[in-house]
């Protein structure tokens, strides 16, 4: 697992996991969409420059600093919400400002994380055993609690796939919501009548390697396998993201 | 009337044993770690913080145990620096409460304190245990609907935050306190309205209505601002824009330092650089500090 | 992707009769006085008008009888004008609903739109007969004061306000919308996102990307703004900050109106500039469009 | 009353009742007080510029457009709203802000209007008759509701003293508060346990007179006499004020 969870993937040379849920996610954005990432998210952010370097020349890239439409990742380092965003961005639209957008319906996509999912769509973002007095402080959910419950859709990914990740039960309900996609280094679930459901399996994975994997069951059943990064996405995505930021949280 | 003072007086002169505080900045942004570290040096206790995201400057405060409770929406650093293992331990250990918002109950419990309201309505926070474990968030019914014969409407409230103190790290000021925040404001205009005192430390500090040319640019007017602090390099080693990107070797030397010697040593080597005061950087000419 | 169309269109495509709307400017300044006169062309009914303080853009609409409710803290011209008088009759003759509000309740009921919560809290209107007389506040027990044994409370609260549409004349945007708000903004941005839709009527549109250079100036950018109307004049008889004061003789010509005809008259004596569309006043080389 | 509500005083050839009024109201204001004033406001507007000028260098200057201590009136015409306080202003601080810091309790002086005013420091700006179905429908408080509460000092200023503006019991109470001072062109009136009264009289003003244009009754007691304009405030408000704002209300 450790090898699809972070490098290479079995049976091909020409990308990496973290190339391919970039291209995953980037998929999942539409022209004109608007749509947030925070801190730590330099996977969907950049899927969101290659979406608008592929299909989606008008989706609107909101981030915390507030630069609106970053032209480019080029000063971007350890950080998704650093000041080189407002730098690059062609208008300024802050934080408050986004959530206000969101809590008007009008924010389209809200990519946000977390440490447990459960099977009902639960995130737990906070803490690990009793939230007054936690075995482990989690972060916290920083935008999560409000942009789950009114983004249209809410995107998680995850570069860790196991079963402390994906439990039957979270230890403690952050949020719930509108959750749309959970993509991780295995598959791509999906979110349907209050279940999450496994939509899509990546190449040269197994149902029986996600199950094993996921702390709750899994049907086999209507499961897409997704498609492969294309040359012209890989391509586009070694000029938008020279650092490899997108695969950061593999290191 | 210049506002200015040494970093050493503001903190003696503007924060007390128990004030909520509120900073500038966002996780490794422009926050007011000169200030922070000072406070560390006067060992000032039982403090509150207010802040959406925060990272090094409530993991210092809390290495030092000087907290006693954090409202926050996300309190860790990003990617490869980890957890704010300080705050994690102390909330862990019940010494510290971590009052977990989301980023945007911050921003609204901020906002009552604008509008000196006791609570303010938030659509959103609608699900989870949040709403469950915390007394600050309560769910009300819309009275209006109720009063017009509507079905019943569900309205989260959040109890109303009033910081005593925001201190904000800026680019530029003048010495009246007329403050221009350069890039990424995060919340530091929000917080200006919403603290009951508003100290700014500013890599540049120019002369009373040096800033004229500039003043559509102004975020915080001189008359909200009660002291100003002239610290170059004040953020560090936390990013400013346009002046210094973050310091991975300093934040990293403050993250595996494992013992109060460490971390006292961490603190001490930038007490020159923290405290040298008043020098007024301006030199004459116009954009000399620029 | 252009978001530009000519005045006709723009009211044809956005403004229904029965809208709440919402104006830039305040008084006698910077009102979208091209596109309220196509209402007025147009004649469109039993429209809401919601703004802090009003003046010709109200009353205009008043003396067409096109207004249902009023929502605003004060209706007049400002000293020599005197009163607005069609809106005067309009609330005598009970035709017209004058909500009465203190202009901070209807900044409160706008910010509860950009909140999306159904009211807002409202310190300081604490007394007096708009609280009695007015459904649209309510005076409620602060929750939490209870909840924490503490004594009660009173809070104000008003009921939001939810324009359909938003139009904010400006001096100039670019072509997806980004605009720029020279001087005084009044309530603009607010208006901006709290209503459902916006359209900026601007004296200059430019390129799209033309307005990078100016980009820390944008205050209301693109995304938010559903079409683009390039007037000149737009504002005119009042005032456009940089570009031309309010002509006394113009709004003395319609104060001075004192039938259908005349006012008729007043409207249609703008016409051609009204409608005057998309003629690209960029002509090309930094700087000309500003 | 025409002369003494309008042009000159009696027994003097220096000043005009605009004049006094202006002196009256500078003279009320502090240095380093934080000062509102409204549209329609040209007398208060140029009062807070005297105040400046004399001493309260530190006065800081707010109204409606958002220009923070506007240097000069020069290009102020028919409105005390414009933008011109913006381009003469040293920085900018909206209406909104305005209010919100009227809340908080850090405005300390708001100038506002009204057209009746009653015995016990109430003030109506709605109406006359009926709310809902007014007699008059006048324009509206516009601030006043909220910031006579929340100011620490409202100075309200009428360049109109008759019975019709000074009466019983106001038709309708868009509010009351902190009223401190009322400044008309006979007198300077107090708000003391609720009450309504005579603070001090305008030279060449006497109680009679004051009786005779007030709708309810005041006590001759403890009345001071208004200090004429002095020569150097004359000479300041030339200086300030060249188009004899102040006085706009008179014409």
């Amino acid at each position: 697992m450790a090898m699809i969870n972070g490098g290479r993937v079995p049976g091909n040379r020409e990308w990496e996991t973290g190339d391919l849920m970039t291209c995953v996610i980037a998929r999942l954005l539409k022209d004109k969409e608007t749509v947030f990432h925070g801190v730590s998210s330099h996977m969907p952010m950049v899927a969101m420059q290659l979406a608008k370097a592929l299909h989606a020349p008008d989706l609107v890239h909101l981030n915390i600093p507030g630069g609106v439409n970053p032209d480019s990742l080029r000063d971007v380092s350890y950080s998704s919400a650093g000041p080189e965003l407002v730098r690059r961005g062609e208008s300024y639209f802050s934080l408050a400002d986004i959530f206000d957008l969101s809590m008007r319906g009008k924010l389209d996509v809200a990519f946000l994380g977390g440490v447990q999912f459960d099977a009902k769509g639960n995130v737990n973002a906070s803490a690990i055993g009793p939230y007054k007095k936690p075995k482990v402080r989690l972060p916290g959910g920083a935008g999560s609690a409000v942009l789950i419950p009114t983004a249209k859709k809410a995107i998680i990914w995850r570069t860790k796939h196991d079963k402390r990740t994906f439990v039957e039960d979270v230890d403690f309900v952050t949020t719930r919501g509108n959750l749309w996609k959970i993509v991780t280094p295995l598959c791509v679930f999906g979110y349907k009548n209050g279940r999450v459901v496994l939509d899509a399996i990546h190449p040269n994975i197994t149902f029986e390697q996600v199950q094993e994997a996921t702390g709750f069951a899994l049907k086999n059943e209507n499961i897409l396998v997704t498609e492969a990064p294309t040359k012209e996405e890989l391509a586009l995505l070694r000029r938008i993201d020279l650092k490899n930021l997108r695969s950061v949280e593999f290191k | 009337m210049s506002k200015r003072m040494g970093t050493e007086e503001a903190v003696q002169s503007f924060v007390k044993d128990g004030m909520l505080l509120t900073f500038s900045g966002n996780a490794l942004h422009r926050a007011p770690m000169s200030f922070i570290r000072e406070i560390v040096r006067q060992e000032k206790k039982q403090l509150e913080v207010a802040k959406t995201a925060a990272a090094l400057d409530v993991d210092l405060l809390c290495a030092f145990g000087l907290v006693s409770t954090v409202h926050a929406g996300f309190v860790s650093y990003e990617s490869e620096y980890g957890l704010a293992q300080h705050y994690r331990k102390a909330v862990e250990a019940g010494t510290v409460t971590g009052n977990e918002h989301a980023c945007y109950t911050v921003i609204c419990a901020l906002r009552g304190a604008v509008m000196n309201v006791p609570f303010m309505p938030v659509h959103g926070l609608k699900y989870g245990d949040l709403l469950v474990e915390n007394d600050y968030f309560m769910v009300v019914e819309n009275p209006f609907a109720e009063a017009e014969g509507k079905p019943a409407e569900s309205v989260t409230l959040v109890k109303t935050l009033r910081p005593d103190l925001a201190v904000i790290h800026a680019q530029v000021c003048d010495e009246d306190g007329n403050t221009i925040i350069e890039g990424a404001q995060y919340e530091d205009i929000l917080i200006s309205r919403a603290a009951n005192k508003v100290i700014v430390t500013a890599e540049t500090v120019v002369p009373a209505g040096r800033l004229i040319q500039r003043k559509d640019r102004i975020d915080i007017p001189g008359f909200l601002v009660d002291a100003v602090v002239h610290i170059p390099n004040g953020a560090s080693p936390c990013s400013c824009e346009g002046k210094y990107e973050a310091s991975e070797k300093d934040i990293k030397r403050f993250i595996e330092a494992d013992n109060k010697e460490e971390l006292h040593a961490w603190v001490d080597s930038y007490e020159r650089k923290d405290r040298a005061r008043n020098s007024l950087s301006y030199k004459g000419g116009l954009g000399a500090w620029r």
